[in-house]
């Protein structure tokens, strides 16, 4: 027996989640979600969960993460708390000569309207008074802040099961067709299940949902480690790159990478050079014991920048897969709502199309 | 007190107050041969907390030694001099956090 | 640091392997997170009813003592206080002292990190005076402090009866044993023995409420017979214990879930070598078991890592394996609630194939 | 039970929260925990790991084999940082700042 939805969303991460709560505040369609896991079991379970714009670059794609960041207070009233926090964005460096470049990377980001300050060692430790003094300066941001990720995916989740979603969990797609232009998508636990259109938001594994419609999604699968100690009283205000400090005490510190497939591991060797990291920025984490490490899939486009869109040539078929998807989950569910119920968006996306990488191989220059 | 053999004996306190153990004790064992059994207490509910496996996994027994927060005090020795606070430390910010 | 053969645990079972290897010939190194070696056993001043024909009769101290010495008396490098904190990505361990962490290559790796005391869930579990029964021990046996004046305890089983045993000799009184099992479910010489003592046993009945000003002073009782209010100021957890796997984990190594050996633990072949190659799981990490059967699967591991670092040859290795297998079925048939065949039952035979090809 | 009695001690998750995060089909340790902190705090599961998959088997109605353990993570007790940290040089942790300044020469 199949299942008839009018939208099918694959994968209920945080981008996934989000585009069927968005979906689901129109009230008009039938939709379902399926993951092969539950929430949260893949990336955005485990990230730092920076709402970060600053210095996104290239600049356009600054401009979409200030979009997103800008809906982000509201959010609260629509799903509930998410535990948002506009903190204050600061990406330091320690040497002085690095200025230039932050002063090149404000004059860019103020041409498409974000606010980026180049603060002076004093300026930044008046901000940040337990940072390292060997910190020359950094870039700053009032934009920037950061969000509980496992609060921010549930709830995304409670408030479209709440609009009549609905969520098969531990259900791997096993197969996805194209008949009489519908979709049938084969599920590993619950049978088929039909729809008019499907959404392709499986993060870390879009690529394989590719392969089943034929087409190439190229992603790939980077690895970050995390650092988390015991909750410490609150010291740093701001959300710096690299460490911050969570609403309860613990401080997530790390920003590793590493490409080793769809390995979870951490590695001690990693943990190590980020303890030193830990320290080099602030100098009084010393005694605070570490309580554990996790590692998260991150899911980098080939080119770094968000696939967002139709799929070409498949009607009906849609793909959002983007790193950031903390970051531009809000963006994401309005625009991919916006063009699964009106098939017109209020923000172009064709610099994101999956078509880009087409173009790119056929030697058409794309910025 | 259970019978023992004469033994060296160290001094150090608690909350201010001096007191003494036998050389090569714990400092959970000092602390209770001491009739101190609320070593802490709980991070959210703040509820009191006390030895509960002694052998360094369950983490209900942390202590402040000598101004280092945290301390296991079943699987550190007292130590002649020891400044012990009970393990009250954590901060009263309690949401849920981030992070796997 | 660099070695043959690493070993963390310093128990019953890491320092019979210890032994056995540094005699053999091996290099070794010995990494325990305590101040002393000797693990639980170190504190049971009970005699221990499971060792091999070939051992005296002696009190777990005594057994473990004479260990002790013979571990000195070779060139083993010990490293205590120190724990394994992880794995580097090429399998080294990272250990750490409190001040720092390093590695340690090791060609050989043994876990002998033992078993934990389980908990057990009522309201009330928390609060100071609620103790495992293995806390209570130490404290006793190593601390010389008393924990508690009278005390209850939760769970009747052969570690019960031990520990009472020590409570009465220390004066400390026991107001109760609950037991959530129904009293058929019980051996009666379980029963006959804590009668002798003259302890009440409270069958199919569990802690209500423990009650005190932040710290157990009375408990509520839920008895066949209704409700009763007894006073204690301590509470003993006797709820069994569950191998210690996290570093076998770590080391990706595969588990399987196993009641009788206490829950999950690491799959292995029969040298004790799990699904890792040389990386070998030993003692109650690798399924509860009786003193006996700690020693005998220490030296079934200590076997076959001589065989793999060349100093043992293949016929010695069968002969003995053959011979120190056929003991460790009789000692826990005998003295373990092991049944023998649940061992063999997780006995993986890739792995088998593995170390034997 | 009482549904109030704790069963993660240090971050102290209760038997009705658990049950409370089983109902939007949670199925094993690590779903529970990423939803209600149990596991999270310092002991890293060690003394709830088998309290907690005992909740979850009983809820859930199946034996606790087919409850999913928590997934075991470094470092295997809590550490201070400066004891973790190393000199030697950091390869694969990158900064942010230089990341952006690379996309800035990019464009």
């Amino acid at each position: 027996m199949s299942r008839q939805y009018d939208v099918v969303v694959i994968g209920s991460g945080v981008v996934g989640s989000s585009i069927a709560y968005h979906l689901s505040e129109r009230k008009t369609k039938k939709v379902a979600v399926i993951d092969k896991g539950f929430i949260l079991t893949g990336t955005s379970g485990s990230t730092q969960a920076w709402v970060w714009v600053h210095n996104k670059t290239p600049s356009w794609y600054g401009e979409l993460s200030m979009y997103s960041a800008e809906l982000y207070p509201t959010l609260k009233k629509r799903i509930g708390d998410v535990e948002y926090k506009r903190t204050g964005g600061i990406a330091p460096f320690f040497d002085e000569k690095d200025r230039e470049h932050a002063l090149r990377l404000a004059e860019m980001q103020e041409k498409v309207g974000i606010d980026v300050k180049v603060l002076t060692r004093e300026e930044l430790l008046e901000k940040e008074p337990f940072l390292s003094e060997k910190a020359a300066g950094a870039t700053y941001s009032d934009i920037d802040g950061n969000v509980n990720p496992f609060r921010l995916v549930e709830l995304y989740t409670k408030a479209a099961k709440k609009n009549g979603v609905d969520f098969s969990f531990y259900n791997p797609v096993t197969e996805i067709r194209r008949d009489k232009g519908y979709y049938q998508i084969r599920t590993e636990k619950e049978g088929v299940f039909t729809a008019k259109q499907i959404v392709l938001a499986g993060g870390v594994w879009t690529g394989e949902l590719g392969r089943m419609l034929d087409i190439t999604i190229p992603v790939k699968q980077v690895r970050g480690q995390i650092l988390v100690t015991e909750p410490l009283e609150p010291f740093i205000q701001t959300t710096i790159a690299g460490v911050r400090q969570a609403e309860n005490g613990e401080v997530l510190i790390g920003y590793s990478k590493e490409e080793v497939g769809y390995n979870r591991q951490t590695t001690l060797d990693v943990m190590q050079e980020t303890a030193g990291m830990a320290l080099d920025y602030f100098p009084v984490l010393a005694e605070a014991n570490v309580v554990r490490c996790f590692s998260g899939v991150r899911v980098i486009p080939k080119d770094g920048l968000p696939i967002l869109g139709q799929i070409p040539g498949m009607e009906n078929a849609y793909v959002a897969v983007t790193h950031s998807g903390v970051t531009l989950s809000p963006l994401i569910g309005t625009l991919m709502t916006e063009l699964v119920m009106d098939r017109e968006t209020s923000l172009d996306l064709s610099k994101m199309s999956l078509s880009r990488f087409e173009r790119s191989a056929a030697g058409e220059l794309i910025v | 007190m259970v019978s023992v053999q004469p033994q060296a004996y160290v001094s150090f306190s608690f909350n201010g107050t001096e007191m003494r153990a036998l050389k090569g004790q714990t400092i959970a064992a000092a602390l209770l041969a001491n009739g101190i059994r609320k070593l802490g207490v709980s991070r959210k509910l703040r509820q009191p907390r006390g030895i509960f496996c002694h052998t360094g996994r369950c983490c209900s027994c942390f202590v402040t030694v000598d101004g280092i927060d945290h301390v296991l005090s079943c699987m550190k020795r007292i130590e002649e001099g020891m400044k012990i606070e009970p393990g009250t430390s954590d901060p009263v910010v309690w949401r849920s956090g981030d992070g796997d | 640091m660099e070695t043959d053969v690493l070993i963390v645990g310093g128990g019953p079972a890491g320092l019979t392997a210890a032994c056995r290897l540094a005699e053999g010939g091996a290099k070794v190194v010995l990494v325990d997170e305590g101040f002393e070696l000797g693990g639980h056993m170190h504190h049971q001043s009970a005699v221990v009813r499971s060792l091999p024909d070939s051992y005296e009769t002696m009190t777990g101290t005594e057994f473990i003592e004479q260990l002790i010495g013979r571990v000195n008396a070779l060139e083993i490098r010990q490293l205590l206080s120190h724990s394994v904190v992880g794995v580097y990505q090429n399998g080294d361990l990272g250990v750490t002292d409190g001040n720092r962490t390093f590695p340690i290559s090791a060609g050989q790796v043994i876990l002998a990190t033992g078993a934990a005391e389980d908990a057990a869930l009522f309201p009330g579990w928390t609060f100071p005076g609620v103790m495992t029964l293995g806390a209570a021990q130490l404290l006793i046996n190593r601390e010389r402090v008393r924990p508690g004046n009278t005390a209850l305890i939760v769970g009747l089983n052969q570690f019960t009866l031990e520990v009472a045993d020590l409570f009465s000799k220390e004066n400390v009184s026991i107001a109760g044993i609950i037991e959530e099992r129904d009293r058929s479910a019980v051996p009666e010489e379980w029963i006959a023995r804590i009668h002798e003592e003259r302890i009440p046993v409270y069958f199919s009945s569990r802690i209500q409420a423990v009650l005190g000003n932040g710290e157990v002073e009375k408990a509520i009782i839920q008895t066949s017979g209704g409700e009763k209010v007894m006073e204690a100021d301590m509470i003993c957890i006797s709820n069994g214990m569950s191998p210690i796997t996290d570093l076998a984990e770590l080391l990706t190594c595969e588990l399987t879930y196993n009641e009788s050996l206490g829950g999950q633990v690491p799959i292995y072949n029969e040298g004790f070598e799990t699904t890792v190659p040389s990386v070998f799981v030993i003692g109650n990490a690798a399924g509860v078991t009786c003193a006996g059967g700690l020693l005998l699967t220490a030296e079934i591991a200590a076997n076959q890592v001589l065989k793999n670092l060349s100093l043992r040859t293949r016929e010695e290795y069968l002969t003995r394996n053959q011979s120190l297998w056929e003991e460790l079925r009789k000692t826990e048939n005998q003295h373990s609630g092991i049944v023998h065949e649940e061992r063999a039952g997780i006995i993986n035979e890739s792995v088998q194939e593995n170390a034997y090809g | 039970m009482d549904k109030s009695v704790i069963v993660c001690k240090c971050e102290e998750v209760n038997i009705d929260e658990i049950e409370t995060a089983l109902k939007t089909g949670a199925r094993h340790f690590d779903d529970v925990k990423r939803l209600t902190r149990c596991g999270m705090g310092p002991c890293q599961s060690k003394l709830c790991g088998g309290l907690v998959r005992r909740v979850i088997s009983e809820y859930r109605n199946v034996s606790i084999s087919e409850v999913e353990p928590p997934k075991k993570r470094m470092p295997i007790s809590m550490i201070r940082l400066k004891a973790l940290a190393t000199d030697k040089e950091a390869t694969k942790v990158i900064s942010v700042f230089k990341e952006s300044v690379s996309g800035v020469s990019r464009s």
